[in-house]
């Protein structure tokens, strides 16, 4: 029952991965790679909660200061997340503007026929 | 201390002996040269490529894609293979990620059974 | 002065590259000759203090730069004994991949200078210094999760270059099938560090070292890094990325791309040797190594007789080349939890992997140059339509000579130094290992004499009458290689002893990288 | 057939990731928090911000967004590389 | 093309002047409530995006040059890494303003209160940088993939 964020991460994971290895368009290609993304970023937000914690905000926060360090959830983790969506943000904009340049190079987006590179 | 010849454990390696034993058979060369015909003229046949009494014409010269025919012929199938392997496509590229990451993870709790 | 730059010349090394990426595209408006001078004044800079960091290192042992702290010997602070701040640690290992990396990078930018055309080269200088500084950063950091980030930095500025030419449709085909395959490697790099994470609570590579412990969740994350990082080192089988971006590349890119292919044969080092020092484990690491090393080897070279292409051909034999430093490594590795053993020959092996990985990157770096020249001279990279270049560009010729003698192992090239130094301790632990890496070894001549006699041999083709030598920007870095190969081959013994040995070290004594921060 | 094995690669590089997040410890209990306690006792007083998180992303662990600023800046770059045919 | 019809590009401009100022709001406030450089500066490009759909790409780059918006990133970037070499006399990235008195200085207490503006040293200098740095490079983004599919090769 308390694994549930986990397991969603994990799944994640493996459906994007399923996308990667098994999606022939490049579009799809994309969105197994961004689901990863997501699934990765689940991953460390859930590593930084703590139950019924809030949030690592001193401004107003309902609590009295001497529980405040015992009831805010972890912060670093929130801090990885923050980098590493903004870095999957840029790997999907590069990654879509390449494959928007090759639907036009080969006039479609499907890996079997985007094979000009082999041996 | 600084040792010029690189120590490999069972033996050693002295290159610069070796650069030496070659300088001296560049020596011997050159005065091997130097006891040769003086009367000798330079001259554009004498220069010429053959092959076989032809001389070679630019249709004849053997072109990159031919070199190694026969090493080809031997390895037909292997390179049958590899040729399929080496397809493009990239879903094929994560795949073959897919299947040696789980070969390592795979052996890696091997050695945590046997061992650990 | 100079005490202060010495001080903070780990975040210099790290800062200036980047200074320039962010200026580089103010300096283009003011035209092509300040944006060249610009840009060689950055890279002088970056290399200027990259050299006096590193021989600081060699001479003094690893330091620590603690990001941010009130003072950057400042590891912990006051009332922990955990780091909680970003810290970059420099040992010899970091030092002598940061000096490669800008040997490397001063010649390419340098070459790039007369080979790059083009209307927005402003954008193509900043992408380069943006790669250079992940390439440093890469290498100094001790943080895993800044690792990660300097990964995805050189990934993508490195996928933005290799598609620098987006009309043809193969350089943007590389271009996606190499994003493809790093972001793979990077998410599985992020989803190893959430394990670790989640299991020790820690993100510091010296902290996480000293407190870990055997589980199965840790093994998960050795096994996501060892596969992640194999793949961006370009192991066989999972080699299919690299010829596409070599070979597609423009040939500055391709040059640094072999630079950041070694570099994360360096971290997977690091997250061997040091992350997962104390492990029980590592032997099976170990084996993997020799198994991927063994397969790079034979694919490599195999697929490299075929080629036609130039470049594709260099790049197949750099994979073949990578197998060689694989399995000297992973001897090395394998025999590290036994002292007798390492004592014996391990650390012979692991020496003979390092000098590889140095000359590897030099002699690679020397044929891109020489064949991007031929390249650049006739306009053509097909083997087949190429003939008797040898009579126009001479220079050339030589350097390629040079390049291919060391990469296929011909004394008293550097090449040979540190294969030997891999035969004869390799054949202590298997001489089957020894064997194969001599048949590879003699294999490996064989694309270069194809390569050699049918670009630069035979007799004249009609179309390269007026084919000339290429400028002497081109030929100046071609040169310096080609004699550190040759230098480095006649001395092998000092060269060991003065900047391997300290690597190695570095490398084997996890100890001594925990003690400096902790 | 080759599909087939395909998929039996597949689930064994996903069993082996749900295997390792089963066996993490569980969701909502961090065993080790020295660091992440470090942060926020100290992180308000040291930094004099509210917002822990942002004290960490700008002063802690300021390189990673120094990184993470560079990696748009060269995702930004590549893109108006690739089209920059379209752009002038 | 010149953009959309009549009734999107009036509610885009109504809406253009909330979005910007509500961008700005974030950004501001990044050490005091949730958000920062990155978010304010993801809500003035959607913004921004907003107008270019609406507006078509003619008049949006009429009115937003791609040029400056390349010279405000490198300048914020600039901005950005000047301030942590400023921290340099004691450590690169270091926060030298927090609790110095200064510009953005006031120390605060440890505990919950309802937050100062003028505290967190060059937190808040660094989240306007990264704000704009981030704004105007997902407007070129943008720009870029909008006008790459009128691409004829």
């Amino acid at each position: 029952m308390e694994l549930i964020p986990f397991l969603g991460a994990a799944l994640l994971f493996g459906i994007g991965l399923f996308a990667l290895v098994f999606k022939r368009n490049l579009i799809k290609i994309a969105m197994g790679l961004s689901i990863i993304d997501s699934g990765v970023n689940l991953f460390l937000i859930a590593l930084g909660y703590r139950s019924n914690g809030i949030a690592p905000i001193f401004t107003t926060a309902p609590v009295s200061n001497a529980q405040a360090a015992a009831t805010m959830v972890l912060p670093a983790p929130q801090a990885l997340t923050l980098t590493s969506i903004v870095i999957g943000l840029a790997v999907s904009a590069l990654m879509l503007s390449l494959a928007v340049l090759l639907f036009k190079h080969y006039g479609s987006a499907d890996a079997r026929k985007i094979r000009g590179l082999r041996e | 201390m600084i040792t010029f010849s690189l120590n490999t454990g069972p033996s050693a390696w002295a290159p610069l002996a070796m650069a030496a034993g070659i300088f001296l058979m560049l020596v011997v060369v050159l005065a091997l040269r130097f006891f040769g015909r003086k009367g000798f003229r330079y001259s554009k046949e004498k220069a010429m490529p053959f092959y076989s009494g032809n001389t070679v014409t630019q249709e004849e010269r053997v072109r990159a894609s031919d070199f190694f025919w026969g090493f080809f012929e031997a390895f037909k199938g292997y390179y049958a293979r590899m040729r399929e392997l080496h397809s493009g496509i990239v879903n094929d590229y994560v795949l073959w990620f897919v299947i040696v990451a789980s070969l390592i993870l795979v052996s890696l709790a091997l050695g945590v059974v046997l061992w650990a | 002065m100079i005490s202060f730059i010495l001080q903070h010349a780990p975040a210099l090394c790290l800062a200036t590259p980047l200074l320039f990426a962010f200026l580089t595209p103010l300096a283009d408006k003011a035209g092509s000759r300040v944006r060249k001078a610009f840009v060689f004044l950055g890279i002088l800079l970056t290399a200027l203090t990259v050299f006096t960091l590193a021989q600081n290192v060699i001479l003094q042992g690893a330091r620590v730069y603690t990001m941010g702290a009130s003072s950057p010997a400042l590891t912990l602070p006051s009332g922990m004994t955990l780091p909680v701040r970003i810290i970059l640690e420099i040992d010899a290992f970091s030092a002598l991949m940061a000096s490669l990396a800008l040997l490397v990078a001063f010649f390419a930018v340098v070459y790039s200078f007369r080979f790059m055309k083009g209307n927005s080269l402003g954008k193509f200088y900043s992408l380069f210094f943006v790669m250079l500084a992940g390439l440093i950063g890469l290498v100094f950091t001790g943080d895993l999760f800044t690792l990660f980030v300097f990964f995805e930095i050189l990934s993508i500025s490195s996928v933005a270059l290799v598609a620098y030419w987006y009309k043809r449709k193969k350089s943007v085909e590389a271009a996606f099938k190499y994003l493809l395959i790093s972001s793979v490697a990077s998410l599985c790099l992020l989803f190893s560090i959430g394990l670790l994470y989640g299991e020790y609570g820690l993100l510091n590579i010296a902290a996480l070292a000293a407190s870990m412990r055997l589980s199965f969740v840790t093994m998960v994350a050795l096994g996501l890094l060892l596969a992640a990082f194999s793949m961006k080192a370009g192991a066989a089988p999972m080699h299919y990325w690299l010829p596409d971006a070599y070979g597609e590349a423009p040939t500055p890119i391709t040059v640094m791309l072999g630079i950041a292919t070694l570099s994360s044969l360096y971290a997977l080092l690091r997250v061997l040797f040091t992350l997962f020092g104390s492990f029980s484990l590592l032997p099976v690491a170990g084996w993997v190594l020799i198994c991927l090393g063994v397969v790079s080897m034979f694919v490599g070279v195999t697929m490299a007789l075929k080629q036609d292409d130039i470049k594709r051909l260099i790049a197949y034999t750099a994979v073949s080349q990578a197998g060689f430093i694989f399995v000297g490594v992973g001897v090395g590795l394998a025999t590290i939890n036994s002292p007798a053993l390492f004592s014996a020959f391990g650390e012979n092996a692991l020496k003979g992997g390092l000098f590889h990985l140095v000359n590897h990157g030099i002699y690679e770096a020397l044929l891109f140059f020489s064949a991007g020249a031929v390249i650049y001279a006739t306009g053509k990279r097909r083997l087949s339509s190429l003939s008797g270049l040898a009579r126009k560009m001479p220079f050339t010729t030589v350097f390629f000579l040079v390049g291919a003698m060391a990469i296929a192992g011909i004394p008293p090239m550097n090449g040979f130094a540190s294969k030997i130094l891999i035969y004869e301790s390799v054949y202590r632990f298997n001489p089957l290992l020894t064997v194969l890496a001599l048949v590879v070894s003699v294999l490996t001549a064989v694309p270069f004499v194809k390569a050699f006699s049918s670009a630069f041999l035979g007799p004249e083709m009609a179309e390269f009458k007026k084919t000339k030598e290429v400028p002497m920007g081109m030929l100046l870095g071609m040169a310096v290689l080609a004699v550190i190969a040759v230098l480095f081959g006649l001395l092998p013994g000092l060269v060991v002893e003065t900047i391997i040995a300290p690597a190695v070290n570095a490398l084997a004594s996890q100890a001594a990288y925990v003690g400096v921060v902790l | 057939m080759k599909q087939a094995i395909k998929l039996i690669f597949f689930l064994v590089f996903s069993l082996f990731l749900l295997a390792s997040v089963f066996t993490l410890r569980p969701f909502g209990a961090p065993k080790h928090h020295e660091m992440d306690s470090y942060f926020l006792e100290n992180g308000q007083r040291e930094t004099a911000s509210n917002n822990i998180v942002t004290s960490i992303v700008f002063d802690y662990r300021g390189l990673d967004t120094l990184g993470e600023a560079t990696v748009l800046f060269s995702a930004v770059s590549g893109v108006a590389l690739l089209f920059r045919g379209a752009l002038k | 093309m010149s953009g959309l019809s009549k009734i999107v590009k009036n509610v885009a401009s109504v809406f253009i002047v909330p979005g910007l100022i509500f961008g700005a709001y974030v950004v501001a406030h990044g050490h005091l409530t949730p958000g920062g450089g990155f978010q304010g500066g993801t809500i003035i490009a959607t913004t921004l995006a907003l107008l270019l759909v609406a507006f078509g790409e003619k008049s949006f780059r009429k009115a937003i040059g791609k040029n400056a918006l390349a010279m405000l990133e490198s300048l914020a970037l600039f901005g950005f890494i000047g301030i942590a070499f400023l921290g340099l006399q004691s450590s690169f990235f270091n926060n030298f303003l927090s609790n110095s008195g200064s510009l953005f200085g006031q120390s605060v207490q440890f505990g919950v209160n309802e937050g100062n503006i003028n505290s967190a040293g060059v937190i808040p200098l660094m989240n306007f940088m990264v704000g704009i740095e981030v704004a105007s490079g997902l407007t070129i983004i943008v720009i870029a993939m909008y006008s790459g599919w009128g691409e004829r090769k």
